[in-house]
């Protein structure tokens, strides 16, 4: 420890927001791109890379590529155009993004954060920034600025939350989309994004579990639910005919919790007899393309609507996934439809026609399942889901990019008896993010990610602490990847389920046996008592 | 014989400067404001809205028994305009702001209305003040005009009475000047401009205050000028003291300044696309002008590399291309 | 917070559209008395303060209601009443703005009343009354607020909101005594030539106030989820029924001075209120309906088993309220004028218009209590 | 030491003491104390004797009032409500309700002018909220209409009854104006002003020149030589209620 | 792309609102010459120079109504030594400009300033009875 | 100030050095709790475990405490040393201020101090590592459970 460290007390250094340079530490930043995924996808400048290197290895012209992008998505882009102009920066969302909260890196405020490529655009593309520079707010593009580009746009998790509290609704995630694309143009690429997206685009899903594992994964699933329900389901694979081809996020069929949901969903079709298909080439419902640009958005978007049409299906029901509703609901349609050889969907058990997804024919299952609560026509016992008080978590795209708020709510409160409401600001519309989305939820970014998902975990800490709340649910297939990790650290003892998981707990299936068990067979009753909120660790 | 022309020379020097101040400035700030005003909105419409993209602040309209929110996240076309009223005449979404605050280790979080109660009141008592300049714009003066006059100076305080608005607006801008000065977080996000467009406006406004309750003005003159900008003839009246010079170049100055810089948002709050957009995407379908065909991975290509693997499993192959 | 007051179900939207279209009944006769003049009114040269200023007479007691809840609760550590001190202080917030509405509207010239402000002037009791009323409206308001933001966010208020509590209640009566001194210290008004005006203004503010409190927290507890408490809703049951006696015997204390010593002077106005003077009579029936309301209550109050039981209890309640509304908010203020100084006896009798206005202050007030009681108990129910 | 009720108040306003201190004396300096400290001043004090014989005689008569609401523009409105008076005629029962007995009322005569006494201690000043209305140095209690908020707070202290209020406004009521005295504005207080106009003029109030047989004399009650103090001290004159302690400048000889 | 058309109209509509002035302007041929002052009497001098008269009258009405009302200054010495009697209505309209009408007004209305009920009381003469008499009758009660 | 106060204000400014360099200013200079609730956090636990190392180290309120403290440097940008030399540090403030201070005895209960934070940080970083693991172990679950059935 030296002297000099004292000086720290005195005035703070006064360094200004334009001063471009970071350091990348351990754990706050993500692998870049293997070369060989870059160049599966066909993206340019594939090569094998460390942002944490002084040399990026950019291509001779990047600053040429970088405004020629920019120019070029001013003119496609109404959004990116009016935000780069319209900032007042009057600081309502400053407090408003959760990655600040959790690091107060002022950077991390929102209007800095678009203030970074705000900059360079006064610099190159406004007349009062092209004559007076700096004092127009402008910036020169250097390497150093497209570093900090890279650091913080990969800091960002596109959750859209201080796009609610904007004055002139300015969505952040949009100018990070435009950034991480600008990014993308020289090659500079995360790896946890552009390997799931080449093994989506050329296997069907982000593992890239080929078809053949695909089924064996479903059959197991199956074999999982006959031993808890004693009712064995099908498994249909592209089935051509179908009424319903079923999208799900690839995680249901190969990870932990969503597992669960994915059991939830297959009891749930059974009992109502609905006659669907899963495929083999759509089996990625979720979409990294969203994180990387809307390019690859919809080049891996494509299948879904191919798959259908392939299919000869009359409408898709997608399952519980976050950023694949806000491409399903906001762009599949208009970047890959119309889809006109669907119909209208409409539920075949209650009759109900979904007006609201008629041109796109795509329902939410817990849009489809509440409609079938509403009517009766599936039974359910709570009591089966006794063992949990549970809390709701609005995952960011449905809640702001869709408005899927009451369905998954009505479906919660029917299939459970305990469930309790975290704080209003932290749910709904003001949902705080888990930290981990648009394509964070890296195992090297982790302390990044636990940083960031401190204010959430803070509220489910309250409901915790007040109510006993030991699960938390939601329907996004990232919260449950990444919430468990979250949770154990902030508010160890609060377990994460998917909304169907419940459903599929309290489900009473015709002809089913006696169920000593959940879906994760587990006993129904909790064996030992609760913990009681007082011993909770303070952390 | 030098004097004898020298001193019409200069009279006319003067009343050429002084022309140039009171007339040339103006037509030139106000051509400035229109026109780039206009390029500024004519450039964002230029560029299309590819997606639809709303921010949803409350529920869809999905299922008919579930009560959506028709405002705050329109489905049909009226709904957006009913949320971009709320948005532009009383700032829906500053309304919604809080803050953040640790207590017992935790997050909690408190109102904080603040910045939407000034900003409400700057914005609308600048309207006001800006109607009320109608006066001496248009004669005979708009009964309206008169009105709202009359009601802004309605409590009788010296004379000529106080316009409540003139309070108002000066609060307002103090205010938020002041929290950008203050708080630590906004010194460091605030800008040249920020700075520069409040002080105008600051200025503005206390060069107009000034004017009515201290150094006086000949209104009549003001008015003479002001219609005659008005009308294209212009006039260069005796007796606009020094303090309605800096007015009106202050003035000038914002108005030139103005679509070069962020008070472009006042035309700007209307193209929000998060904003002004029902949201409606699957309901209807939406265009991308600029959509263009991409490489997929087809189900052809998809099939034929793992054919194998789809036979090992049973999936049934497409017909079509099986043979 | 307040967007809490912006969501609700039909019948609270129903009701805000009610008091909303009696405001505008009431801003429409404004805007006729503005143009016309305060001869839209029943006022008179004689009798010159009328409905008017008796409602702001009698909300400077309801908003006694707060003080009343804080002063047991703060310092006498009432728990029972640590749920609804929010409320007697909002109570306090919508019954102050009230006063200072009815005392504009009464205004000959209300443009010109921030002369009040531009030329101070101490030796004036209504320059006091200003300031007590202001006061007392910033530190309700502030320490309404504090608490609610606390509550909004699940910790507890500050602690330096304790002393501007504490610094409340004192100020409270002070908006009693100052209220009452703009009346007490007029030669040639003998009806409130009277020392006790400030102790009967205290005590019947101290029963009035946390009557309609009673009221509000019965009706709260019938409309929305929040529940006052039956202990706190009974220990306040026994403060207006020992404010109420004191009251009542205050009342009397008066009439037997006047009435028994007989001097023309100081008989004269209560003879005028309860026998009529001069064959003049109007205001007779409204004194004995508050003779007798005031007697039922009492009956009903000092009785415990009679005042346990919450219908009766509410009844009593608004019994009280009303006899005083009656006592207080009419025949006070109007009795005071009656005889003139020269003798002369003038009915007055509020018309038309003036009631649209005091319906209008009243919708306003009720306005903003439904706001504050709205944001209140959303607020509890978030948490 | 006497305390006078304005030092009390300066002292009650100027701590704002909380009330019932016990020990608060209330006394009024008598006419006599002032008199003597602002005669050696020189100042004036304005009053006016009116000589109540002389009015019996003239039964109905009402010159004076009629000069004086002529001369000020004081309307005539339709409404007994909304009357505004500045000088005008009253019962004398009424007027001096308690310094008769029932066998002397009748003999006193019928009518007795009223108008704004001028106090030396006026009520209706201490309670102005603006100080719209106030003292002047040579005893005439002023109004300034411009500063009025129309509170009708000084109509409520005065117990002479001598104020009115602008219920409506009086412009249309006027009859024949005055030009040379503005008329005044909907929602203020008015009231007798001892022709203060006339007075800076030299001249004396308009309701004493229009009375034919002199029944009222105006002076200065500080000069000892005054035609006003030589009636005084000459006749036996009584004052309207002195026991509120208001000190009227208006003498009415028995 | 479909939404061109309600921009560039708003754009019109906007454009349109901000040059009010200006299409009215034209629109009502409104000149530059300012208000006709009538009526000056054969005076030539104002009890204060002219150029502060027309920026600051008020001031002086003011200081001339608190002066009088409340501190008995009834004359007012110019600059050149004459005095005045203090009066708006006595002094300043009938002996120099005539009437409200004819001097005030012209000015007030071209600018658009409301006077601060000045003209409640002070008019010379004072409106006519008759007519006002039956407007008041209209708003009786 | 009294001196308590301010070596609490140096310990503070010594414990949020080891941040990058903009934050710090914010952290520092930044006195709301609204605005700066990192700050706040550290700064109010920093402020009882000060208290606790005058007094009696009582753990059932330094322990939380200190856990609070470490548990948010865990995840920030810091090595092990930055996350707990701030204990450290208030050896030498105590120095620097209070010099009359009994050195000896607070010494020890800084080194008690900085042990249990040793201690809190490794047992914060291992919770890391294993939730780490735990997050890669759920990710492949299903394909590892079928592996393990053997289907």
């Amino acid at each position: 420890m030296t002297d000099n460290r004292h000086k720290i007390e005195q005035v703070p250094p006064r360094s200004d927001w334009r001063d471009p340079a970071v350091e990348f530490r351990k754990g706050t930043y993500c692998h870049s791109a293997g070369a060989k995924y870059v160049e599966a996808l066909g993206l340019p400048n594939p090569r094998d890379w460390n942002p944490a290197d002084a040399d990026w290895k950019l291509p001779s012209d990047w600053k040429e590529i970088i405004l020629n992008g920019m120019a070029e998505r001013l003119e496609r882009f109404r959004s990116f155009k009016l935000f780069m102009d319209v900032c007042v920066r009057c600081g309502a969302c400053a407090d408003k993004c959760h990655y600040y909260l959790g690091s107060n890196d002022p950077k991390n405020m929102p209007m800095v954060r678009a203030e970074l490529i705000r900059s360079v655009y006064r610099r190159y593309f406004t007349p009062a920034g092209r004559v007076f520079g700096s004092l127009a707010g402008g910036r020169e593009l250097t390497e150093e600025v497209i570093k900090e580009w890279f650091y913080y746009f990969y800091q960002c998790s596109e959750c859209r939350r201080c796009s609610v509290f904007c004055p002139f609704g300015i969505d952040t995630a949009e100018i990070t989309m435009i950034g991480r694309e600008l990014l993308n143009l020289l090659g500079c690429n995360i790896n946890w994004i552009t390997k799931p997206a080449a093994d989506c685009f050329r296997v069907g899903n982000h593992l890239g579990i080929q078809p053949h594992a695909f089924k064996d994964s479903l059959e197991f699933a199956a074999d999982e639910l006959e031993e808890v329900t004693g009712i064995r389901v099908d498994i249909p694979i592209g089935k051509k005919g179908a009424e319903v081809l079923f999208v799900m996020p690839s995680a249901d069929f190969f990870a932990t919790p969503h597992y669960y949901t994915l059991l939830g969903y297959m009891s749930l079709f059974h009992e109502i007899g609905l006659d669907f298909t899963y495929s083999a080439y759509a089996s990625e419902g979720g979409n990294f393309g969203l994180f990387t640009s809307h390019e690859m958005m919809k080049r891996l978007n494509a299948k879904i609507y191919d798959e259908a049409r392939r299919l000869g299906v009359k409408w898709i029901l997608g399952g519980e996934c976050g950023h694949m509703w806000r491409v399903l609901h906001q762009y599949m349609e208009t970047m890959n439809g119309p889809a006109d050889f669907l119909e209208a969907p409409v539920s075949p058990v209650t009759g109900t026609r979904f007006e609201n997804a008629r041109s796109t024919s795509m329902v939410h299952i817990c849009e489809f399942t509440a409609d079938l609560l509403y009517h009766d026509k599936i039974t359910l016992d709570p009591k089966r889901n006794d063992k949990w008080s549970v809390t709701y978590h609005d995952s960011c795209n449905p809640a702001r990019g869709m408005g899927l708020l009451e369905e998954p709510r009505y479906v919660l409160k029917r299939a459970c008896n305990n469930f309790h409401e975290m704080p209003e600001n932290t749910i709904r519309e003001q949902t705080f993010c888990c930290g981990s989305g648009s394509g964070l939820g890296t195992d090297e970014n982790l302390e990044m990610r636990l940083r960031g998902g401190f204010p959430r975990a803070n509220a489910v800490r309250h409901v915790r602490e007040k109510h006993g709340v030991n699960l938390l649910s939601c329907i996004c297939a990232i919260d449950k990847a990444t919430m468990p990790t979250l949770l154990e650290y902030w508010v160890p003892g609060v377990e994460v389920a998917g909304v169907h998981e419940l459903l599929g707990n309290a489900l009473v299936m015709t002809g089913e046996k006696e169920r000593t068990t959940n879906l994760r067979g587990e006993p129904l009753q909790a064996a030992v008592p609760e913990t009681s909120p007082a011993e909770v660790v303070h952390g | 014989m030098a004097a004898l022309v020298a001193v019409p020379l200069l009279a006319s020097a003067a009343g050429v400067g002084k022309g140039i101040l009171l007339v040339g400035i103006p037509y030139a700030a106000f051509a400035i404001f229109l026109g780039g005003l206009c390029w500024r909105v004519v450039g964002w419409a230029r560029s299309p809205v590819p997606f639809r993209i709303p921010t949803t602040c409350g529920q869809q309209t999905s299922l008919p028994w579930i009560k959506s929110a028709p405002l705050d996240n329109p489905s049909t076309g009226l709904g957006a305009v009913g949320r971009m009223a709320l948005e532009v005449l009383l700032f829906r979404s500053l309304f919604r702001n809080n803050r953040a605050e640790i207590y017992d280790q935790r997050y909690v979080f408190g109102d904080s209305k603040w910045l939407w109660l000034g900003a409400l009141a700057f914005h609308w008592s600048l309207l006001v003040i800006l109607l009320r300049h109608l006066r001496l714009f248009v004669q005979p003066v708009p009964a309206f005009v008169l009105f709202m006059g009359k009601v802004d100076s309605f409590f009788q305080i010296g004379a000529p009475a106080l316009y409540l608005s003139n309070v108002v607006v000066l609060c307002a801008l103090a205010y938020l000047l002041l929290r950008r000065l203050w708080d630590l977080r906004l010194r460091y996000i605030s800008q040249f401009s920020d700075y520069f467009a409040l002080l105008l406006l600051l200025g503005t406004a206390l060069t107009g205050v000034l004017m009515r309750y201290g150094t006086r003005v000949d209104v009549v003159a003001v008015k003479r000028l002001a219609i005659g900008l008005a009308t294209f003839q212009p006039v260069v009246p005796d007796g606009v003291g020094i303090v309605f010079l800096i007015h009106l170049l202050m003035v000038s100055a914002l108005a030139a300044y103005f679509p070069f810089s962020k008070l472009v948002h006042m035309g700007g709050v209307f193209l929000s696309p998060t904003r002004n957009l029902a949201n409606n995407s699957r309901m209807k379908r939406h265009v991308n002008p600029w959509n263009y065909p991409v490489k997929t991975h087809t189900y052809a290509e998809w099939e034929e590399e793992f054919r194998d693997k789809l036979l090992m499993a049973e999936i049934p192959l497409d017909e079509a291309k099986h043979d | 917070m307040l967007d809490k007051a912006l969501k609700g179900s039909g019948r609270y939207w129903g009701w805000i559209a009610f008091l909303l279209a009696l405001i505008a009944v009431g801003f429409t006769c404004y805007l006729r008395q503005l143009a016309y003049g305060l001869g839209i009114t029943g006022l008179s040269r004689d009798v010159s303060w009328g409905i008017y200023i008796a409602q702001f007479t009698f909300f400077v007691g309801v908003a006694a209601s707060a003080v009343m809840v804080v002063l047991p609760y703060y310092l006498h550590n009432v728990q029972q009443f640590a749920r609804i001190t929010i409320l007697g202080e909002l109570l306090a917030v919508a019954a102050v703005t009230m006063c200072m509405l009815f005392i504009f509207v009464d205004m000959g010239q209300p443009a010109r009343v921030l002369n009040v402000l531009l030329y101070p002037t101490p030796h004036s009791m209504m320059f006091w009354d200003m300031i007590s009323l202001t006061g007392y409206l910033l530190l309700n308001g502030v320490i309404a607020w504090v608490m609610l933001s606390a509550e909004q966010k699940g910790r507890p208020a500050p602690s330096w909101i304790k002393p501007v509590i504490i610094l409340s209640i004192p100020w409270a009566i002070s908006i009693h005594t100052v209220t009452a001194f703009l009346y007490n210290g007029l030669p040639g008004r003998p009806l409130w030539f009277t020392a006790i005006l400030a102790p009967r203004f205290l005590a019947s503010a101290f029963a009035s106030g946390p009557a309609l409190l009673i009221l509000l927290c019965l009706a709260l507890r019938r409309l929305t989820s929040f529940d006052a408490g039956q202990e706190a809703i009974r220990r306040l049951g026994v403060i207006v029924a020992y404010a109420m006696t004191v009251n009542v015997f205050f009342l009397f204390l008066e009439l037997f001075t006047a009435l028994y010593s007989g001097m023309p002077d100081h008989a004269e106005p209560f003879e005028y209120l309860f026998f009529g003077l001069d064959g003049k009579n109007g205001l007779v029936p409204v004194m004995w309906l508050s003779v007798v309301l005031a007697l039922a209550s009492l009956l009903a109050l000092l009785v415990p088993r009679f005042r346990r039981n919450e219908r009766v209890l509410a009844l009593a309640s608004l019994a009280v309220f009303l006899s005083l509304w009656l006592e207080k908010g009419m025949g006070l203020i109007v009795a005071g004028f009656v005889p003139s100084p020269l003798r002369a006896v003038t009915s007055y009798a509020p018309t038309a218009p003036e009631w649209g206005i005091v319906a209008g202050v009243w919708g306003i007030g009720a306005l903003l209590l439904t706001i504050f009681y709205k944001i209140t108990v959303s607020l509890r129910e978030a948490n | 030491m006497k305390l006078t009720r304005k030092d009390f108040l300066r002292v009650l306003a100027g701590s704002a003491v909380a009330v019932g201190a016990g020990t608060l004396v209330h006394a009024v300096g008598s006419a006599n104390d002032r008199e003597s400290a602002e005669a050696k001043n020189g100042k004036k004090r304005w009053g006016m004797a009116i000589d109540l014989q002389k009015c019996r005689e003239e039964k109905g008569c009402d010159l004076c009032s009629r000069a004086c609401h002529r001369s000020h523009n004081v309307p005539r409105l339709p409404d007994p409500a909304h009357e505004v008076k500045w000088l005008w005629n009253e019962p004398n029962g009424k007027v001096f309700p308690f310094q008769q007995n029932d066998y002397t009322r009748h003999a006193l005569g019928e009518t007795v002018p009223v108008l704004c006494n001028h106090c030396t201690n006026p009520a209706c000043v201490r309670v102005c909220p603006t100080q719209a209305t106030w003292k002047r140095g040579d005893g005439v209690v002023m109004m300034d209409y411009h500063r009025c908020i129309g509170c009708r707070y000084c109509m409520a202290a005065c117990p002479y009854g001598s104020r009115s209020f602008n219920y409506v406004d009086p412009r249309p009521h006027l009859g024949a104006p005055n030009p040379d005295f503005p008329p005044r504005t909907a929602g203020v207080v008015e009231k007798c002003n001892f022709c203060e106009e006339r007075l800076a003029d030299g001249k004396q109030p308009a309701c004493v020149e229009a009375c034919p047989r002199n029944a009222m004399v105006f002076g200065d009650l500080n000069d000892g030589n005054s035609p006003i103090r030589q009636l005084l001290s000459g006749r036996y004159a009584v004052q309207r209620q002195p026991e509120l302690g208001c000190g009227p400048s208006i003498f009415y000889l028995v | 792309m479909g939404d061109r058309p309600l921009i560039y109209g708003g754009l019109c509509l906007f454009v349109a609102l901000v040059t009010f002035p200006v299409w009215k302007g034209v629109a009502a041929q409104s000149s530059t010459k300012g208000p006709e002052v009538k009526a000056v009497v054969d005076k030539k001098q104002c009890v204060a120079p002219r150029a502060y008269m027309r920026e600051a009258h008020m001031e002086l009405l003011v200081a001339w109504r608190d002066g009088k009302v409340r501190r008995q200054e009834r004359h007012y010495t110019a600059r050149d030594g004459t005095v005045y009697n203090v009066s708006l209505t006595g002094t300043c309209l009938t002996q120099c400009h005539g009437s409200k009408e004819k001097f005030c007004d012209s000015c007030h209305e071209y600018a658009g300033v409301s006077a601060p009920n000045c003209w409640g009381c002070h008019t010379s003469p004072p409106a006519e009875p008759a007519k006002m008499a039956a407007a008041a009758a209209g708003e009786m009660r | 100030m009294r001196t308590e106060d301010a070596i609490l204000e140096r310990w503070f400014a010594r414990a949020v050095e080891a941040y990058p360099g903009e934050t710090v200013r914010f952290l520092t200079a930044e006195r709301d709790q609204f605005r700066n609730p990192v700050g706040h956090v550290l700064r109010e636990n920093l402020a009882v475990l000060l208290r606790e190392l005058l007094g009696g180290m009582e753990p059932s309120r330094t322990k939380p405490a200190l856990e609070a403290i470490i548990r948010v440097r865990a995840v920030q940008e810091l090595t092990a040393t930055q996350a707990v030399e701030f204990v450290f540090a208030l050896r030498s403030v105590v120095g620097e201020l209070a010099p009359e201070h009994d050195a000896l005895s607070l010494g020890r209960k800084v080194d008690q101090l900085a042990l249990m934070a040793f201690d809190e940080y490794v047992r914060c970083r291992e919770k890391m590592y294993e939730i780490r693991l735990n997050e890669s172990r759920r990710a492949l679950s299903v394909p590892a459970a079928m592996a393990r059935m053997g289907s």
